[in-house]
């Protein structure tokens, strides 16, 4: 046979719960009433913490920060999937993450604010310190799945990166580890269609970024990224796939940047109104909420109380962080090495 | 004569190249629809067109390889590294390639490429977009490194980089991006590598510094009398005009926020401890960054060399 | 529609000439019989290079070297499609494709010794030193194709490189770029199963090394890699293609690293004498003499002649390796910069 | 006591801490079926199996980052690179992860992980395959830098390092890997970091080396009263020893094969030369590799540092 087809594939798409909170009964994860409730609160609370953070940065009270305002669905859908053994590698945009895992909120204010001591993560929890190089986290949720492998833990590791982070060369090498060790990872690329003032076209000439997972010998899947349910189901599914030794996944949430890629940029440069405009209606909170209100869970009263509830956690948050005394100098010497070096104790001396 | 700021000065260096030379391409992350995150490339895109101004794909070992690529093929890429923070995925292109092709083919190619990174601290900016390393680049064989120090100074010297026939890496002060305005001559004109440029003379004291910490060290030396030198070329660096200094003043101290332990400053040392030692009236103190992690924004002011800790190394030295 | 197919992909693969020299009519280039001859010869003469620089290595008289039998049809098949104008990218296995374009056989011997004058490629010839780190090759034939795009030159880049190298990090950035800009390169990767002690099943869990190319939005295909005619018409049509702004292409060649990695590895430390023995049924050289034999284009008297031809230049190239000067030392000094650094003409005064 | 070279202590070592402590893992190219391009991990893979000792895919982003999960996990990994030249695209992960985790993490997270790599000339290998640019990794505040100069020192010094709770570079010169070998005790013991070997004493002259030039040293020293200190620890490197030493001979000649500009001699000068400076009589010297790219087997041996050369740097400090 001259020519002959030798492999070929089918990129799936899933989608559950649409723009008018309709969601399709076949596919929806069976929550119980809390469970629907906690993820709606969640939502509503990353996106408060994530709207206080904007506010405190213009009061010139924290550093730059990346909103992750309209990826509240991927962020709180698959951080809600994971058990608590699960280990996490969220990317510089996950905020929404460190709130769904019920990471200390004053914590992130204080990373924001710039000390280190905010990505101090609490004993017991399986979360990195966020990462702002670039894709550059992937391989460590490869390493840490092995050994979770090797050591017989059943463990899976979960990998957050952006359109952008999947050009690297850490995602391929990365990825190709994984399915040639057959890891237990899930990896998570959170599609925002802009890489700063690169759009998603020009990022790559690959129609999805789910296709990839099939340069590694393993499935890719794209889901609506604005719908928790989607995301929640594909990621549950993923990590059940991956501690039953099924290997690595990757999860392409299509989604939308709402906020300037951080509050050093100014999108209007790049990119137009419109395009926000018409994703607006895909938000992912008012979808839940418009499911919710359907099966009599929402009501305005209950929207007031969990608003309240947000409001009054942020605000403590923030209260904790700035009423916490500042660093020590003398900790950039503490920790950089297991014990200081002879220099340093003498460079120390200065302090 | 224009009054700008630095960026305002790199911008309009690469501007005029690029209407002299056709072969002057310039590529990266954001340098083109956006003008770079700091606007070094504003207005690049509009004038030259897309496939002279290329906003690549997020991927540093890919706009170093390309740039190579396409310097070998005979273009002059600028290309740039958003933070130096982020080069470090791109040094093997860089050691390996372009700072070796002239070698391995003989001289039968070479490769005239520019690499452009804001480099240093005192912005408060997030984590690892406030690095320093160009001791890292200054070791290697083939490479390139300058600094400017001021607007003037930045656009000569990103035209020389251009032009050089080797691989520059071209590191921006990011806190002096829009720190100081001067007079900026709109004419042509170039600020040679390979020349150090005394600042102020003096008789007592060398002290040697570079980019921001130029200005933090000029902000020292009310009272002494100093011989302030910008080294401008980290790689390969005047020697001459160091050491001609130190042998006059026979005193050292350098500058550099840089941890200590094997920074440029090490070299300078010893360099001026195998040629000048007979004239040296005192050790030579370097006053630097502290051997630690770079630290984020809270603690970055206790990190950075200091005008007080700048003075008391001069201090230390005039004691001998 | 909740789940649906948002992609699929099929990837091809091509085989013209079989092991037993019966070629499928309707997809054989049309080559005249010189041409034909040529393409034998090239294969004779790059496998008698081939073994004499083992020869000489086995002598102490050149360096590490590694061997590219089995390979020879991928890399002359490949070689005879490309055009004088367009540019090259080797790795460092690729002595045939050198071969091919007619590169001076004394610089490759002189090369092998340690002498870097031996990658001084002759003027005029657009081919590129080859590259020993694995992999970081690619890029650069991206960036020249971005500079021929630039300039408007029609000209494609070839790069070459092996199963390894397709899972480098400059592998996919190099790819992902050339698919995102749509620029002329063809990329060739001589899959030849291993990576010194790694078999390509556990390089990737990736079936084909062709499907990569999905991942960046363009073709991907999947060649008998000891099939010459095969590798010909694949690299042709891929440089058509590129040439006519139909962007980049992959091109597995699927074949075999019949000896050891270089001189320095012992390949019966990690795989088998069988596997050996079926890939020598395949032998890229024997097929096409077959194939000529059918077509009366090829005589015992023939072969002999042809032999001795490929000796005698073989011969001559050595003589004149071996009877060049040796390199100057200071020459170490003048090709690190375009000039002489002020401390470089110090150390200089050593010589 | 067995009588090993360099190559067989490291595997011993090895092994033995694999039977120790079964968080150690290895990984890398080749470093399972095929033992290791030198036969370093020679057996290890069929004495604790597949997921303990990993061939990894080409990669060595993958294999440095992939080891720095491993070892925030809680296991300590032995990467292999398997040349010094082919490093550089993993120094991101090094750099901007390993090196920084405690510090980000504030003590949260630490990283206990070895990365080997065969390392330096003189064995006539291809390009890329004989760097030595330790001086990189030794500006890097988080990584430690050793590099053994003997079999015995090789095993005891690998223990330390694979049980330091920081990231540690292991550089083992690929000259040394079959040149000598010596009695290496079977017993557990190991040879601590940070602190450097007073090879023999002497009045007139400190001679610095490691690693393969320490030989190189040691056949240049006689008829001099040279004391020679072998550095072991290249970051943090051990400046009392140094120092003490300095002081008493007053004369310093350091040797290394990497170029000369912005290498470790230049530290090891500067520190020098700011603590020791009032003892000194003489310059202080540096014979190293010239600054030039290494060259192709050919001109290996006009580029390396010749006893002729060490000789003559001592000579020259003699002369004061
Ligand atoms: C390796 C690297 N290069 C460049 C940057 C600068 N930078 C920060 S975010 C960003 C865009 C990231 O895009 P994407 O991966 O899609 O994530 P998003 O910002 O959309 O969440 C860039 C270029 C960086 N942080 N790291
Ligand atoms: C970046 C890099 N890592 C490691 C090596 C050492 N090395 C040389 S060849 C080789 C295997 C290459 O395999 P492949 O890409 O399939 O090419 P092949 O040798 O089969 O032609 C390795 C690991 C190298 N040269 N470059
Ligand atoms: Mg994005
Ligand atoms: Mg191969």
């Amino acid at each position: 046979m001259p020519e002959r087809i030798v492999e070929s594939f089918q990129v799936r798409r899933l989608d559950i719960l649409d723009e008018k909170g309709n969601a399709e009964a076949a596919l929806t994860p069976a929550f119980t009433e809390e469970e629907m409730k906690r993820m709606y609160e969640l939502l509503v609370l990353s996106r408060t913490f994530d709207q206080r953070a904007l506010n405190l940065q213009r009061e010139g009270r924290l550093g730059t920060y990346p909103s992750f305002l309209g990826q509240e669905a991927s962020q709180v859908g698959s951080a809600l999937a994971v058990e608590k053994s699960d280990w996490l590698f969220p990317s510089f945009r996950e905020c929404g993450v460190y709130v769904a895992m019920g990471y200390p909120m004053h914590l992130l204010f204080q990373y924001w604010g710039g000390d280190e001591r905010g990505m101090r993560i609490p004993d017991g929890m399986n979360v990195f310190p966020l990462s702002i190089p670039v894709g550059t986290q992937i391989p460590h949720a490869v390493g840490a799945a092995a050994a979770a492998k090797y050591r017989g833990d059943r463990v899976a590791a979960v990998v957050y990166f952006g359109d952008g982070g999947s050009s690297k060369g850490d995602f391929h090498e990365g990825l190709n580890m994984a399915g040639s060790f057959r890891l237990p990872v899930v990896f998570i690329c959170e599609n925002n269609q802009w890489a700063i003032s690169v759009p998603r076209e020009r990022q790559t000439a690959a129609k999805t970024i789910a296709q990839r997972a099939y340069a590694y010998g393993f499935e890719g899947i794209q889901v609506d990224g604005n719908d928790v349910f989607a995301v929640y189901k594909a990621t549950r599914d993923a990590l059940q796939k991956a501690k039953g030794g099924g290997g690595p996944t990757l999860i392409e949430c299509f989604t939308y940047r709402m906020a300037d890629h951080t509050t050093s940029d100014d999108a209007s440069r790049y990119r137009p109104k419109e395009e926000i405009e018409t994703w607006k209606a895909k938000d992912p909170v008012l979808r839940l909420r418009l499911y919710m209100e359907k099966k009599g869970l929402w009501t305005e009263a209950y929207q007031k109380e969990v608003e309240a509830r947000a409001k009054a956690a942020v605000d403590e948050a923030q209260k904790k962080a700035e009423t916490t005394a500042p660093p020590d100098p003398r900790d950039m010497f503490t920790y950089t090495y297991g014990s200081l070096t002879q220099r340093q104790t003498r460079q120390m001396k200065d302090f | 004569m224009a009054n700008l700021n630095m960026v305002q000065a790199l911008n309009l260096a690469l501007r005029e190249e690029m209407e002299r030379d056709k072969n002057v391409v310039v590529l990266g992350e954001d340098v083109g629809r956006d003008g770079g995150v700091f606007r070094v490339t504003e207005g690049l895109l509009g004038r030259f067109g897309p496939e002279r101004v290329m906003d690549t794909p997020l991927e540093e070992i890919g706009i170093v390889g390309a740039a190579f690529g396409m310097a070998v093929y005979g273009l002059k890429p600028v290309a740039e590294i958003q933070f130096m923070g982020f080069i470090y995925s791109a040094v093997d292109q860089l050691f390996s390639h372009a700072a070796r092709i002239r070698a391995r083919s003989r001289g039968r190619f070479t490769c005239s490429l520019v690499i452009r990174t804001p480099y240093g601290a005192g912005v408060k900016a997030l984590e690892h977009h406030s690095e320093s390393t160009e001791a890292i680049f200054c070791h290697m064989p083939g490479v390139k490194v300058v600094v400017p120090s001021s607007p003037s100074i930045a656009k000569g010297l990103l035209l020389s980089a251009i032009r050089d026939p080797n691989p520059v890496v071209f590191l921006e002060p990011t806190r002096l991006y829009r720190l100081i305005k001067e007079d900026v001559p709109e004419v042509e004109y170039t600020v040679p590598l390979e020349k150090a440029r005394t600042v102020q003379k003096g008789k007592d004291v060398t002290v040697i510094a570079w980019g921001s910490m130029l200005h933090r060290t000029m902000q020292a030396m009310e009272g002494f009398d100093a011989e302030v030198i910008d080294l401008i070329t980290l790689r390969p660096f005047d020697e001459e005009t160091v050491l001609q200094s130190v042998k006059k003043t026979g005193r050292v101290v350098i500058v550099h926020e840089a941890p200590m332990t094997c920074g440029l400053g090490a070299e300078l040392s010893a360099t001026i401890a195998e040629h000048a030692m007979l004239h040296l009236k005192a050790p030579i103190i370097r006053v630097t960054g502290y051997d630690v992690v770079m630290p984020l924004p809270k603690l970055e002011d206790y990190y950075l060399p200091n005008v007080a800790r700048i003075r008391k190394g001069i201090e230390t030295v005039l004691q001998y």
